[in-house]
């Protein structure tokens, strides 16, 4: 058995999250290695979002949002676009491969669209094996990118 | 290459009976209806096809018109009152005038009247021949025998040169028929020997109707059956007994015995088709064409007045049974000569043709490699 | 608080549409064990009668005060469920849902892999339920006004509906005139009724009502505000602006016809006697049915499908076509009876009420019907001399197998419907969504069929897909009906989730300021803090994602919840040895 | 335009068959003695009329405008359209009075209305335009017949507007035919899904009161203020204490064929249709309860059993007289009954299946619990007879042929389309595929009318899912050999096909339900040829009759899909909360003065000018 990846993904509610959504409603098999979690808009994606996802776990993510000039709130994902660059410099310091993040569109009618995305994403990831910590990435959590916004430590997992 | 569509065909069609082909929409009911429509012809939808859009070449090739025998069901489930079979028999009526090379058959059925009027200028023609024939060398109070007024040898004689003429006639149109449906066909190559293997089928189909009798329904056969069976008893007392027909007063019952069965058959069938047209009673009686009327009448009118010369002539009724003859004659003729190379008793002739062409048809086209002949179907991803 | 959560977990099989894939008893015992959760139930139909007030009576009887859905997407029954938490006594927004079906049992075949990730998924709910906050619905008030765009059939019939409810109607046009593509149809399928009289009298009524305001070469530039009170501008010809305050917005901008020019094999524009339908339909209204050099055509052909029905133009059928073609066929024939007409069509669609009888009755008239593969074009040639015809048209006819020439001197593209080009521009200002074909994107096809995601602007007739005039007036008065109840409630409910500044936080760097897309947040000299005005924000949480000391809070989208779920997602991979 | 029109007026009976018994020459009569009108002629029923005749007499009385009046006089437009513009008239002004449309909805005085139509065309404005309507005060409550998701729509609609609606059923359920559906094409979302939360709203909805197991007897009153009389059958249960605990259901000794799946499954004499049923409480069949059968001498076994003591065996009918101010008609369709095509062999056949039993199968609440099985032959010792029965362990088909068209655009039975079939046919392809990846799917049908949004897409995705599409109608299905053979001609391909298959679904088609013409009657609206309600307009008023006030939706007014059928539900809607909100209802007229027709056409005059 190969190893499956675990991707988070963040779809903005408008256009990707619909267009998954139609992926199901069309039944376009994909592979089951995302997770998706719904923001209003991808503009919503706080970079410590992705570090927290990397830092529990995630091999993986994925943010989607509407097409550029299609956003429901006008331009929300210019914003997400300005900010991820940012977030990959962030993530070249980290040490972590830069294909395990990606920002992509999907509007609401590319359902289709969607799951070759999951699947493209999902192949890519594979041969780079589960993501481990690096040290530099240690340091960002030690020195308080994370924690910061980490609510009550006291929470077990399941 | 591309064939030209003609929107007038249907029009043309139209005349030979054709009223409701317009109407049909292609659901295929008709040919999945029909239990003779099978693997090598499926008809009568695509022969309906290539009369709406007027492809007079592809229907004029075609022999499936006359492998219907017009049982009716496919007018019956029709769901558009397209009414298939009386489409079929149109085509019939138009092929038969497609055979023909004089043209007359074509001018018959696309003006009724000018049928009407040739039978009746025929008829007088004939009456007029054969008064005066019979003044100018016998009595007319002789029937039979020495010095009779239409004396059975000159007749017998008359019959001949006419079956002659029909012959030559129906022959060349025959030769026609097989030219458009099996001659000019290039996709196949058909034998000699293929032609006299098959050669059975002609007398078989001609004696025994049977492919009539696979239809669901099996009375209208019986009854074609028995008028044709009638028909030929009748036509080979005729052409060779002639003599002892006429033969009396006293009862010749080898003779007679098949005369009065023949007689019984023809004028029961014809009574029962013309009142069945009457009433419509039947689905292919529903739609009648001013020919079917015409040959109804004629072989009816023929019959009886044959019956009735035949029975005045028992009874002593000399004059009468002369008269009578005269008359029936005067049916004779134009039926025989106007009815069966140019109309409606063609059939008796192209329908045993087409089963025969049909089978070395059918039999050639085997040895061409065929395309996917099988039953389920590609997937029709486009 | 956490500790001390009582959730109810209740995972719907869906039939089977989610059992099939996913073990929802697996899930269930999974997420049942989980901290906080108090029960947890799979059922057939959750949100079924039986399966709502099964929470409903969990939620009273074990004293529950969050609870979990793990079922079908949010976007289709999270109403329903907040519906029934509410009937129960318990704040609507104490509801997380798991989306288990559209982005799981439906896209995953692998049961193994597809439990797993319900399981997931659940988890995530359940742990950011338990960070849920309650939150109060607000409301405003709706502005009986309703703001109409486009003046074809579906908005005259909006406007009418409207104004006849004794509603106030603004309704902007972009052309000169009303009546849209109606106005240059002549008579109407299947009964040859005027269509001009149907239009005379709505555009006559609308124009005669006081309640109805025309605004002729107008076009909406803006939309700002929320259902009930949207502000409009409009913008005319000249350039000259104004805002109009309106509750609603009914979208009617139609279609345009499919440009015939774009299949080289038809013809158009290189042989001068092949037209468009909407050339024939004004030939048939001004009575001069000639070909371009003046003579009265023999042979007319009708081409179906003209950029319908094929996947390198538009997949869709255009849904008129047919039955316009079949109209035009008693059209010519009244006015040249001697004409042949022949119809080049794919499949018959004559499927309205009256529509199978004008097939037949179109039939009679020996109109010769020839059935072409779909996307196999017939093509098109001008004939010789010799074949006494304008135009040969050569069809593939696919019900006798046979390549045929059909003469023609006139040939009629049915066009089909398309997007209109201005359709994206529409799109980006009252903010909803369009198809890969432009089509505007309704909520959902059978429960809303004129709704957007966007509350308040509603869509109607033919730009929402192609309509013949029966189904587009069903459509606009539809619309009226979810303008109308608004207007009789008076009231709408705001959205609770919208972003908040925590006035202790905020440094007042004003740059969430400019990043607000709706101009919600606003900048208080006095208190040198930024504030968030409630009714004008649409909740996209940008602010927050921006803000530099985390100062605004999205309610029902907090980072700590967000956060929360994307622990929960990876809880169990985390929890693996490696 | 000068008020000296030079009028002639043309009479056209051809295609009159929509105008039965009409009197062409009392119009006549009256148009001749209009003050425009130079000329009247009555063309007869002559189909095809020469432009040129009727250009000389356009020259010959110099007309400048013309009315054709007819039953459609459509047909005849574009002839006098092409003579007016040769005779170098206005080609605008060939007017239609078309007396069809008002024929076919049903007016009280037909021959007042063909007046007035006339005299309008011949004044140049459209009647409708003319006959203002008044408007009459109107009751704000709502009556709505029907509880399919037409009626569901509609009155949901009404009632969150905050207006009453008493909704008037005639089974026990709401929910209508779409609740036995599985999926719903083309988004394959299911039925249920969309439909229950909607029927649970009705339900829990304070303005919405259910009237089950109920019919409409008569009506009377006038627009805006009906007084409408229900007769609800016997309430043996009390649906305040039912709790729904199937006690009742499992002492009940009696069997019958349950309605609500299609018969393939029994229920018994107490029963719920289905569990998530609306009102969702049990009810007796009083036809078959053995007790109510035998006037109280046995059973009632039931009654003993019910732990809230909610039965009541010995009820009886009761009527309810409502005050309402509108009627929304929305009785929708029963299916063709396809045992009237005995060569499809249904009835006869265990393995033929028409598709309302067909989604009953395939549902995962239905009685196989989704799975596609065959029926097999058990012995039923109850009845001591062998039975075929679906068997959820039973043998899956490997080939289902579905037939499209059954009892539809066929003169036999019924002519029109109903629209739905080969959709539906196409999703019963898709779901065999889906359960059955290995079975092969045939389809028979006519034309693929797939016109709706994403439709056409959908049969694009099923042909690709390998389902074998085949242009022909079936003519017969044979039975040889343990299998059926259904034998139909590829028309395409031109061949006879004859496939064994395992399974037929016959795509029934629609028609209206029973009993359709007993409402009519007593509504005072009208169905057409083919049964169903006629609308007051077809293209500008496809939801109103010609009663004011009294509204078509859904399936009943034509076949319909389910988007149609909820966009012209929530049309019906709109008219309805438009006439509450404005607190008044507009009749619809039926005739018009000549005063009123000339003030109109002056205004109409001055306002294009």
């Amino acid at each position: 058995m190969g190893f499956e990846p675990t991707i988070v993904g963040f779809l903005c509610n408008w256009c990707s999250y619909t267009g998954a959504d139609l992926a199901g409603t069309a039944r376009i098999k994909h592979r089951p290695n995302l997770r998706v979690i719904r923001v209003m808009c991808s503009g919503r994606v706080d970079p410590t979002f992705v570090v927290k996802a990397f830092a529990s776990g995630a091999d993986g993510v994925l943010i989607c949002g509407c097409h550029p000039g299609d956003c429901h709130y006008l331009e929300g994902n210019y914003k997400t676009l300005r900010r991820f660059e940012l977030l990959k410099r962030l993530m070249l310091a980290y040490g972590i491969d830069e294909r395990r993040l990606r920002l992509d569109w999907v509007s609401a009618s590319e359902g289709e669209r969607f799951a070759r995305l999951v699947d493209e994403m999902t192949e890519k990831i594979q041969p780079l094996g589960p993501f481990e910590l690096g040290p530099a990435f240690q340091n960002g959590t030690d020195l308080g990118l994370v924690e910061g916004i980490t609510p009550t430590p006291e929470v077990s997992h399941g | 290459m591309a064939i030209r569509a003609n929107p007038h065909l249907i029009d043309e069609l139209e005349l030979y009976g054709a009223q409701d082909v317009v109407k049909c929409y292609h659901c295929g009911n008709c040919s999945a209806t029909c239990p003779f429509s099978g693997d090598s012809y499926v008809f009568p939808r695509k022969s309906m096809r290539y009369l709406q859009l007027g492809l007079e070449s592809c229907l004029r090739d075609t022999l499936e018109p006359w492998l219907c025998y017009y049982c009716g069901e496919c007018s019956d489930e029709c769901p558009r009152g397209a009414e298939p079979g009386e489409t079929m028999m149109s085509m019939r009526r138009w092929l038969t005038a497609r055979y023909d090379f004089t043209g007359i058959s074509a001018l018959f059925y696309r003006s009724p009247k000018a049928e009407l009027l040739a039978i009746v200028l025929l008829a007088l023609l004939t009456g007029l021949g054969f008064v005066l024939f019979g003044l100018s060398q016998g009595d007319l109070a002789v029937y039979s025998g020495d010095g009779a007024f239409l004396p059975a040898e000159k007749v017998h004689l008359f019959d001949w040169t006419m079956a002659g003429v029909l012959v030559l006639l129906l022959g060349i149109n025959c030769i026609r028929m097989w030219w458009f449906t099996i001659g000019s066909d290039r996709s196949i190559r058909v034998t000699p020997l293929l032609y006299l293997k098959q050669l059975f089928q002609v007398p078989l189909h001609f004696m025994t109707q049977k492919r009539y009798r696979d239809c669901d329904r099996q009375r209208p056969w019986a009854i074609h059956l028995v008028l044709m069976l009638s028909y030929l008893t009748m036509l080979i007392l005729i052409m060779f007994f002639l003599h002892r027909v006429q033969h009396g007063p006293g009862i010749d019952w080898w003779v007679h015995g098949f005369g009065y069965a023949a007689a019984l058959g023809l004028i029961g069938t014809t009574i029962y088709a013309l009142r069945g047209r009457l009433k419509q009673s039947e689905p292919h009686y529903k739609h009648s064409h001013e020919t079917d009327w015409i040959f109804l009448v004629l072989l009816l009118l023929v019959s009886v007045t044959g019956v009735a010369q035949h029975a005045l002539h028992r009874g002593g009724f000399e004059v009468a049974a002369n008269l009578v003859y005269v008359v029936h004659m005067m049916g004779v003729v134009p039926m025989l000569l106007l009815e069966v190379p140019f109309s409606k008793w063609s059939h008796m002739a192209y329908r045993p043709l087409a089963m025969y062409f049909s089978a070395i048809h059918e039999r050639a086209s085997l040895n061409v490699p065929a395309d996917d002949q099988s039953k389920t179907p590609a997937p029709q991803v486009a | 608080m956490k500790d001390k959560c009582r959730i109810g977990v209740y995972i719907c099989n869906c039939g089977t549409n989610i059992a099939r894939v996913v073990d929802c008893e697996q899930v269930c015992q999974e997420v049942g064990t989980l901290p906080g959760v108090a029960v947890a139930r799979a059922y057939k139909y959750m949100c079924s009668n039986p399966g709502q007030e099964m929470i409903i009576h969990d939620i009273k009887e074990q004293m529950l005060d969050r609870v979990v859905v793990a079922a079908c997407s949010p976007r289709m029954h999270e109403p329903t469920f907040r519906k029934a938490l509410e009937a129960s006594g318990l704040n609507p927004f104490m509801l997380e849902m798991a989306n288990i079906r559209e982005q799981c049992s439906w896209v995953h075949d692998d049961p193994q892999s597809a439990t797993r990730k319900a399981i997931d998924l659940t988890h995530a709910a359940i742990r950011r339920v338990q960070l849920h906050e309650p939150l109060e619905k607000q409301e405003a008030p709706y502005t009986p006004t309703t703001l109409v765009l486009g003046g074809g059939i579906a908005g005259l019939t909006v406007a009418m509906e409207l104004a006849e409810a004794g509603q106030q109607v603004i309704l902007v046009e972009r052309e000169d005139r009303l009546g849209g593509n109606v106005g240059r149809v002549d008579l109407t399928a299947p009964y040859l009724d005027s269509a001009r009289d149907i239009l005379t009298e709505k555009i006559v009524r609308a124009e005669a009502s006081p309640r109805v305001e025309v605004l002729l070469n107008t076009r909406l530039t803006e939309l700002k505000g929320f259902v009930g009170n949207f502000t409009a501008t409009v913008e005319d010809d000249t350039g000259l602006a104004g805002d109009r305050a309106v509750g609603g917005v009914v979208v009617c901008t139609g279609y345009r016809p499919f440009d015939a020019g774009r299949i080289g094999s038809l013809g158009y524009g290189r042989l001068p006697d092949v037209i468009t339908s909407f050339e024939l339909e004004q030939q048939l209204r001004t009575g001069k049915l000639k070909t371009r050099d003046g003579k009265t055509p023999r042979y007319v052909s009708i081409v179906h499908c003209v950029g319908s029905r094929n996947a390198r133009y538009h997949t869709y059928c255009s849904r008129v076509c047919c039955m316009t073609a079949l109209k035009y066929g008693h059209e010519i024939k009244s006015a040249i009876p001697e004409a042949m007409i022949t119809d080049v069509y794919v499949d018959m669609l004559s499927f309205g009420k009256g529509g199978e009888d004008l097939y037949r009755r179109t039939s009679e008239l020996k109109t010769m019907f020839l059935m072409y593969e779909k996307e196999d074009y017939p093509k098109v040639r001008s004939a010789e001399p010799e074949d006494d015809c304008g135009m040969l048209l050569q069809v593939r006819e696919k019900l006798s197998g046979v390549t045929i020439d059909v003469p023609a001197d006139m040939i009629v593209l049915m066009v089909g419907m398309e997007a209109r080009h201005d359709g994206d521009e529409v799109a980006r200002v009252v903010g909803i969504s369009q198809d890969a074909e432009g089509w505007f994107i309704e909520s959902h096809p059978k429960l809303a069929p004129v709704s957007t995601p966007t509350d308040g602007v509603f869509i109607a007739g033919a730009c929402q897909s192609p309509k013949d005039i029966p189904d587009t007036v069903a459509q606009a008065r539809a619309a009226s009906a979810m303008i109308l109840a608004y207007i009789a409630q008076g009231k709408v409910e705001v959205d609770a989730r919208f972003a908040e500044v925590d006035e202790d936080r905020c440094s007042g760097c004003r740059m969430c300021n400019e990043l607000c897309p709706y101009t919600a947040i606003i900048y208080d000299d006095e208190t040198g803090r930024s504030a968030v005005q409630s009714a004008l924000c649409k909740a996209c949480g940008t602010c927050v994602a921006a803000c530099p000391s985390g100062a605004i809070k999205a309610r029902h989208f907090t980072d700590e919840q967000i956060i929360e779920q994307i622990e929960g997602v990876l809880a169990w991979g985390s929890n693996q040895p490696s | 335009m000068s008020s000296t029109n030079r009028v002639g007026v043309f009479f056209c009976r051809a295609g009159a068959g929509r105008l039965p018994g009409f009197d062409f020459a009392e119009v006549a009569d009256f148009a001749e003695r209009l003050p425009e009108v130079i000329t009247v002629e009555d063309l007869g029923d002559q189909p095809n009329l020469a432009a040129q005749d009727l250009v000389s007499t356009i020259q010959r009385h110099a007309l400048d405008r013309i009315v054709i009046g007819g039953g459609s006089p459509g047909y005849f437009k574009p002839v006098f359209t092409r003579a007016m513009a040769e005779a170098g008239g206005d080609p605008d002004e060939v007017r239609l009075a078309s007396f069809g449309e008002l024929f076919a909805a049903g007016v009280d005085d037909p021959m007042a209305t063909a007046r007035a139509i006339t005299a309008c065309a011949v004044n140049g404005i459209p009647f409708r335009l003319a006959a203002t309507p008044d408007r009459v005060p109107v009751n704000p409550e709502t009556l709505v017949i029907g509880g399919g998701v037409a009626g569901i729509e509609t009155a949901l609609r009404i009632a969150s507007a905050g207006y009453r609606v008493h909704m008037v059923e005639r089974s026990a359920t709401i929910g209508g035919h779409m609740a036995m559906f599985d999926k719903t094409f083309p988004t394959l979302d299911c039925a249920a899904c969309i439909l229950t939360p909607k029927m649970v709203s009705v339900g829990q909805h304070e303005l919405i009161d259910i009237l089950n197991c109920s019919e409409v007897t008569a009506v009377s009153g006038s627009p805006g203020d009906y007084k409408v009389t229900v007769e609800r059958q016997a309430q043996r249960v009390d649906p305040e204490s039912c709790i729904a605990c199937h006690a009742c259901r499992d002492v009940c000794p009696t069997r019958v064929d349950s309605e609500f799946d299609e018969g393939i499954i029994s229920r018994k004499a107490i029963y719920m249709a289905f569990p998530q049923a609306i009102p969702n409480t049990y009810v007796v069949d009083g036809d078959n309860c053995r007790y109510v059968r035998s006037d109280g001498e046995k059973c009632g076994a039931c009654v003993k059993k019910c732990p809230k003591d909610a039965i009541d065996l010995d009820r009886t009918k009761s009527t309810k007289e409502l005050q309402v101010g509108n009627v929304v008609v929305a009785t929708g369709f029963e299916t063709f009954d396809a045992a009237r095509i005995d060569r499809y062999g249904y009835g006869q056949l265990p393995n033929v299946l028409t598709s309302l039993e067909f989604e009953r199968l395939t549902n995962a609440s239905g009685p196989t619990g989704g799975k596609i099985v065959t029926r097999v032959p058990s012995y039923n010792k109850r009845k001591k007879t062998e039975e075929w029965v679906f068997d959820p362990e039973g043998p899956e088909p490997d080939s289902v042929a579905i037939i499209h068209c059954v009892g539809s655009r066929d003169q036999n039975y019924n002519p029109y389309c109903s629209r739905v079939c080969c959709m539906y046919s196409l999703k019963f392809a898709h779901l065999v595929k889906e359960k059955l990846p290995g079975a092969t799917c045939y389809q028979f049908y006519i034309d693929m009318r797939a016109f709706g949004k994403g439709y056409e897409e959908f049969f694009e995705r099923i042909k690709d899912e390998g389902v074998f599409v085949i242009r022909g109608r079936s003519a017969k299905i044979d039975h040889r050999y343990g299998k059926m053979i259904i034998k139909g001609e590829d028309v395409v391909h031109d061949r006879i096909m004859e496939i064994p298959v395992d399974m037929v679904l016959l795509a029934v088609g629609l028609e209206p339900a029973h009993g359709t013409n007993r409402l009519a009657e007593v509504l005072g609206i009208h169905p057409g040829p083919d049964g169903w309600f006629t609308e007051l307009n077809y293209n500008s008023d496809p939801t109103s009759t010609n009663r004011a006030g009294v509204h078509v939706a859904g399936v009943c007014q034509g076949p319909k899909d389910i988007p149609d059928t909820v966009a012209q539900a929530s049309a019906v809607a709109a008219r309805v909360l438009g006439s509450v909100i404005s607190g008044s209802i507009q009749t619809q007229p039926a005739t018009v003065s000549l005063e009123e027709i000339s003030r109109q056409a002056a205004r109409l005059a001055d306002a294009s000018v």
